[in-house]
């Protein structure tokens, strides 16, 4: 019974299961092995920010500054991955640690100061975006190693290998949710921060933790993305934090603050990836596929809620 | 003097400019309860908060034994022995019962040491919460989410959270603020437990009668001032009110000075699946009618139904002979019903608005010239219920959040009253407040019903039931099992229905 | 599937799919292409797929899997970018289905190219500014969004012919991210700080350029300040007819759309085809406006 | 002493204050009148939407469709502004209506289902943007009578009239907020929506009230921009509602409603509006230019918290 109330909360993996049947019977190209892998692949960067965001949204803060990360830290990889030049661990440790820096440097602004993580954010997000561009001169960083361009490009056994990426990072970010003191506490932070002050959580160290690992989540995003084109572009993921707080809201996260599964973001994730990638299946006219892409958006949340019950 | 486990010494606190506490003293002895007593906004909270050090003092020393605490934060004096259960109920909605008591210590409790210390062993923590919940004797299930709880088993779980502490000192700020006499027995032979291992306790509360039954030394303070410190047994209850309120309070229950009018409400066979079931009664004009039952008996329920705020699945109100099924608190407000609810933060006042701003909030319609406030009468009529309810506030413009809880109480009652209505439902409405402001407000009930209001008055304090009500609905368990006159009711026979 | 065997083309096979994946069918340019590539399909009787890639080459790489999955005959891209729409290419190639790269050029060589060289059009636009300042005077530049291939395409064209002529100076340049408000008012704020000393502004598009115009014209400028852009939008058109633009550069939609329909057909059915298909730029300004307005 | 305490609310006030003084002693430019009147037409646009969006926030919610609200009413207008057809009564109507039309739907899925705020105007967001696309078949929709072009671009005595319909609005908004029930309204339902229900406010209506506000000042912005630019742009607005919201937030509208003012947000406006202003004056380059802006924001709301004090 605890299962089965537990599945309850996730209405939205019915609205997903019906939009995919609905899918399915309406065209006979979804349902392929062939482009289900398409859609993990596609749905991968998303879906990594989509869980870095998710644990920032539990404890009650956001993170606009997501696309703008994915940026820096691509060029910033792209820059050590000539071919030829330094081992592919150097890339992926540049990467990493600006995304990681970047992040922390939002905690670290967000828990000193009394400004509100949405300014932060947005600031850190348009500073990012020049970072980008300094770094690069404005120009894509390409010519990288085929060992590099391997981790968004290459497969194994058939698999892409961001689908395996997105795999483990699903389960990491789940046991770190779930399985630690650390994913406790953002929830408590997000829950009631006062209470979780009074009961001798430091939440400042939670914040400088959370928004330092979604950094982390989208420097292995920028990662991901850099190597999938081939390049490191500079004005690469504009847009892109909107969509992974959506994912994670359609997801069942709330906003404020509290509330979040990494399942429900995933689904969320899926969701969008699978309108997006049927949109263009069923040849909708794209001007109309971004109103049947909200419609759907709207009515799948609107599902999730009739399912629920209180 | 060894004896003493914890001196507080000339502690000063001010917020913006307002003196909160002025040169508090404060002595506690191992293993003595030691109550801490005075009006609402004497400063109670404030002191415990800065002796756990959630707050820092502008001047002062905390010493337990003999160490000063000032400058240590929350974590630091938890480790040291110093523990609270806050006024304000804090806890985690979306955690267990059993993650909400171990918060904070999952790390002592999982006793993983190395890469394994980030761990969680809720396995663990879950077996600890049971057998600690057993030995209280609470009834909570430890893998329940703290959101679906009542507001008495949060309270019970925050009671076991800081048991679980082991600590030397517990401060409890109001722990019975929303729990019935049943678990408050349970609570004291807690007490006495903790007593005879040797831990000290800080009791606050406004029941004059536990603090009678519990405690061996009572300090009192008023507006932020250290009035003294005696041994309980020295006081007797009206002694201990004049320290509190610097007088004499004589006589608590006002009597009815005028004589019952028509019926105004009346409840016929009023059910909602799984609350309540078969609910009839009457209120007259200038009637007050008691609605008493333990908690949990489905009173607010009621309350929440006529007033619109729920649904109800059969039965039927009227009101002076006319039906009514209020969908929402607008169309009962219009039939002139106010509701004073007994959750005064979540349902009563919007924390940052002011005084003026809340008080007239549910009554907009008699300050409006067009869509546009009308400023003077909207000022007008909130200075007179300020000076009708006697309600200590800065100002007008003051935020409610500053005001203290009875005062908070009093402004939720103005805007009601404000909409002018002839029944008013008041639920638990002496909640958290203050003797002195409960006498206030037993005063003002009478004088609504003496102004022929028909009063239904939901209260879980016996005394209060009794001192006040013309009638009394007791209920149990949802259903109605006595409507009782004031001449058949005593403390017993309620109880006794009460339980039926 | 018989029926659908019956109804098609002449040619007896099954009717052919093309699909194209377009850089922003946000962009009118890019749309005039598109609408010339519908036409072109039509009058051809095959089955084109128009996809909006908004401007991202991520998502331009996974419309080309999405197409390379449902089995095209054909695949026409619009690249976002010159590297990063690459991996693109090399999939189409790899499964060995023609990709026809049409209006832009990527770093990875694709079955044919379709289009026009836009670092030329900066270079005629810049050209038209030396010849008109005789050589000497003040130039401000106003760059797409920073970083896309068409603004360093086009910077890169500009720069040339400044490097070419030392007497125009670079008084400053910034970006407009393509837009007519961000144009318009990056211009007034130019006006606040050069005002007299502007010679010239060189907007990378149409849109810029206009805004560039309003602005200039609002200060009561436009008759002092030569302004030239890229694209020939109808805006820009009737701006150059009435000579508050003082020129543009035509970039032929329809002809570039049409041709890599039929490219991407020929190929397709495996017959011969041009691998390199280069369509002029040309300058419009208010001498030979009228043959363009139609 | 009230008044003064009022002040103090306004800690951005002298935080802005302190950023013109130093634009006025970098550059004898800035502290024109005919820059000032530059910046205050510049500023207007994004001001009108943030008043819009203030109003959203106070109430707890958020409305991400403002940019693309802008680009549905301004192609809307422009559709009935070419010259020699309809008096400019009509494109002005049509775009206001189109504006408050979407604005309602946004308020009605909002208090009718159980979703989020942040995922409906997400939807309506893609959903306009849309919309604008497909009225005008993604091309722009020019040639606008001089009458309709006045609005944008035309002056009164020398100050242009964008200048004075956000002084209009910035007045109109003050009173509804400050001075009409239906803003004492919006106080209560965001400060605390199950108190204000109980006690009689028809919460649902008030926040179709805003969402219709929102979008009708949208449609104001739609109608300016388009004006401004002589055209009706279907891309036009992308990205507006974040400068707004953050135009809101700088100003001191906490995200989690119940506060805030229209004064403060039209300082957020101004500052936003003043910055990017000088960065350009002061040539700065134009990655740069996205970094200081960055760091600014972020500080000014610093600044404006050191000020305050609890
Ligand atoms: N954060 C704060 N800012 C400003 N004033 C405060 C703050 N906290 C408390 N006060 C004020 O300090 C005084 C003491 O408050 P406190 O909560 O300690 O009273 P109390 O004795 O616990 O009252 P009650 O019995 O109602 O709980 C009150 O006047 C209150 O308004
Ligand atoms: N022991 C309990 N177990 C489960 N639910 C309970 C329990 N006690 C109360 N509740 C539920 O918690 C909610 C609020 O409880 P609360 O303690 O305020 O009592 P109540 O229902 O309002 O009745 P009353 O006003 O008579 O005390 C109600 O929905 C009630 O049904
Ligand atoms: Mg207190
Ligand atoms: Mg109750």
């Amino acid at each position: 019974m605890n299962r089965l109330s537990k599945l309850g909360q996730y209405g939205i993996f019915f609205a997903f299961a019906l939009i995919c049947l609905v899918l399915a019977l309406s065209t006979p190209k979804f349902f392929t092995v062939s482009n289900l892998l398409i859609i993990g692949n596609q749905v991968s960067i998303n879906a990594l920010l989509a869980f870095g965001v998710t644990f920032v949204i539990i404890t009650g803060g956001i993170d606009l500054s997501l696309g703008s990360m994915v940026a820096v830290t691509g060029v910033a990889a792209a820059s050590f991955a000539h071919p030829d030049t330094y081992p592919l661990v150097i890339p992926l440790l540049v990467g990493l640690g600006a995304g990681s820096a970047m992040g922390a440097f939002n905690g670290l602004v967000i828990t000193k100061s009394k400004v509100p993580p949405f300014i932060v954010t947005l600031g850190t997000m348009t500073i990012g975006r020049g970072l980008a561009l300094i770094l690069s001169k404005g120009r894509p960083v390409s010519n990288l190693s085929d060992a590099f361009n391997f981790i968004g490009g290459g497969n194994i056994a058939g698999i892409p290998f961001p689908i395996i990426i997105l795999l483990i990072a699903f389960a990491v970010c789940s046991v770190v949710l779930n399985k630690t003191i650390l994913g406790r506490y953002m929830y408590a932070v997000g829950g009631n921060e006062p209470a979780a002050r009074a009961s001798g959580i430091r939440v400042s160290r939670v914040k400088m933790w959370v928004y330092t690992i979604c950094g982390l989540l989208s420097a292995l995003g920028g990662i991901l993305l850099t190597s999938r084109i081939t390049t490191g572009q500079p004005n690469a993921g504009a847009g892109f934090e909107l969509d992974a707080i959506a994912a994670a809201i359609i997801g069942g996260t709330s906003t404020s603050g509290g509330t979040g599964t990494m399942t429900g973001t995933l689904i969320g994730a899926l969701l969008i990836g699978v309108i997006s990638n049927s949109l263009d299946l069923l040849n909708v006219t794209s001007y109309y596929q971004q109103v049947v892409m909200g419609v759907i958006i709207i009515g799948a949340v609107v599902l999730d809620g009739v399912g629920k019950k209180d | 003097m060894s004896d003493y486990i914890l001196r507080v010494k000339e502690i000063s606190k001010s917020f913006s400019g307002v003196k909160a506490l002025d040169n508090i003293h404060f002595d506690l002895k191992k293993g003595e309860v030691h109550a801490l007593m005075g009006e609402n906004g004497a400063g109670k909270s404030t002191f415990m908060k800065i002796l756990i050090g959630l707050l820092t003092p502008d001047s002062g020393e905390v010493l337990l034994e003999g160490e000063n605490l000032v400058g240590s934060n929350v974590n630091e004096t938890l480790k040291k022995g110093i523990c609270m259960i806050h006024q304000e109920i804090l806890i985690i909605p979306e955690l267990t019962v059993a993650q909400n008591i171990f918060l904070g210590r999952e790390r002592e409790v999982s006793g993983k040491s190395g890469v394994l210390s980030g761990w969680l062993n809720d396995a663990e923590i879950n077996q600890r919460a049971a057998a600690l919940l057993d030995r209280m004797g609470v009834n909570i299930a430890p893998k329940a989410k703290m959101k679906h709880l009542s507001v008495a088993q949060m309270q019970m779980v925050e009671i076991a959270k800081a048991i679980s502490h082991n600590a030397k000192v517990i401060i409890m700020d109001e722990p019975t603020s929303a729990i019935s006499d049943k678990e408050v027995a349970t609570l004291f032979q807690i007490i006495r437990d903790l007593k005879a291992q040797g831990v000290s306790i800080i009791y606050i509360s406004h029941k004059m009668d536990e603090i009678f039954r519990i405690s061996d030394t009572i300090t009192v303070l008023r507006d932020g001032k250290y009035i003294g410190a005696k041994s309980a047994a020295e006081l007797d209850y009206n002694a201990l009110i004049a320290m509190m309120v610097g007088r004499e309070i004589d006589q608590m229950f006002p009597e009815a000075t005028q004589p019952l009018g028509q019926e105004v409400l009346s409840v016929r066979n009023l059910g909602r699946a799984g609350k309540f079931w078969n609910i009839s009664f009457n209120v007259k004009s200038g009637e007050i009618l008691g609605l008493a039952g333990l908690m949990g008996a489905g009173r607010t329920e009621i309350a929440r139904a006529i007033f619109g705020l729920d649904q109800w699945d059969e039965g039927e109100i009227t009101i002076k002979d006319s039906p009514l099924h209020a969908r929402t608190p607008r169309e009962a407000i219009d039939r002139g019903i106010g509701y004073v609810s007994e959750d005064r933060k979540g349902l009563g006042f919007i924390p940052r608005m002011s005084v003026k701003d809340n008080i007239t909030l549910s009554s907009m319609n008699n300050h409006r010239k067009g869509g546009f406030i009308d400023t003077h009468s909207e000022q007008s009529a909130t200075e007179k219920m300020i000076a009708d309810l006697k309600i200590k506030t800065a100002g007008t413009g003051q935020h409610v959040t500053y005001l203290s809880g009875g005062n908070q109480q009093k402004v939720v009652i103005g805007k009601v009253l404000l909409a002018s209505p002839e029944i008013i439902i008041l639920d638990e409405p002496t909640r958290g407040v203050d003797v002195g402001a409960k006498f206030e407000i037993y005063k003002l009930i009478r004088s609504l019903a003496d102004r022929g209001m028909a009063v239904i008055m939901i209260s879980s304090e016996l005394p209060e039931i009794l001192g006040l009500s013309d009638r009394i609905l007791v209920l149990s368990k949802g259903k109605q099992t006595a409507l009782l006159s004031k001449a058949e009711a005593t403390q017993e026979v309620i109880m006794q229905y009460a339980v039926a | 599937n018989q029926s659908s065997d019956k109804e098609s083309g002449s040619d007896g096979g099954k009717k052919l799919v093309i699909g194209a994946t377009m850089l922003s069918m946000q962009n009118e340019f890019i749309v005039n292409v598109s609408d010339a590539m519908e036409a072109k399909a039509k009058e051809m009787g095959v089955e084109l797929i128009t996809v909006d890639a908004e401007r991202s080459a991520l998502k331009q790489v996974e419309q080309v899997e999405s197409f390379i999955g449902q089995g095209v005959d054909a695949i026409i891209m619009n690249p976002c970018e010159v590297e990063a729409s690459s991996p693109a290419v090399k999939l189409a190639m790899d499964a060995k289905i023609p990709i026809i790269n049409v209006n832009s050029e990527t770093s990875a060589k694709p079955t044919a190219f379709v289009g026009s060289d836009d670092t030329e059009s900066a270079r005629i636009a810049m050209k038209y500014i030396a010849e008109k300042l005789g050589g000497k005077g003040n130039v401000l530049m106003m760059h797409g969004f920073m970083g896309q291939a068409a603004q360093i395409r086009r910077d890169n064209g500009a720069k040339e012919i400044l490097k070419a002529n030392p007497g125009l100076k670079l008084l400053a340049e910034q970006t407009g991210e393509w837009d007519r408000a961000k144009g318009m008012s990056l211009t007034e704020n130019w006006i606040q700080s050069y005002g007299d000393k502007i010679n010239a502004i060189f907007a990378q598009n149409d849109e810029m350029g206009m805004g560039a115009v309003k602005a200039l014209e609002a200060a009561g400028l436009k008759g002092k300040v030569l302004v030239v852009s890229v694209d020939a939008i109808p805006d820009a058109l009737q701006a150059v007819k009435k000579g508050t633009l003082d020129a543009t550069v035509f970039q032929n939609a329809k002809e570039q759309g049409g041709k890599a329909i039929e490219t991407a057909v020929k190929a397709a059915k495996k017959e011969a085809f041009e691998k390199e298909v280069l369509i002029p730029f040309q300058l419009v300004d208010k001498g030979n406006v009228e043959k363009f307005l139609k």
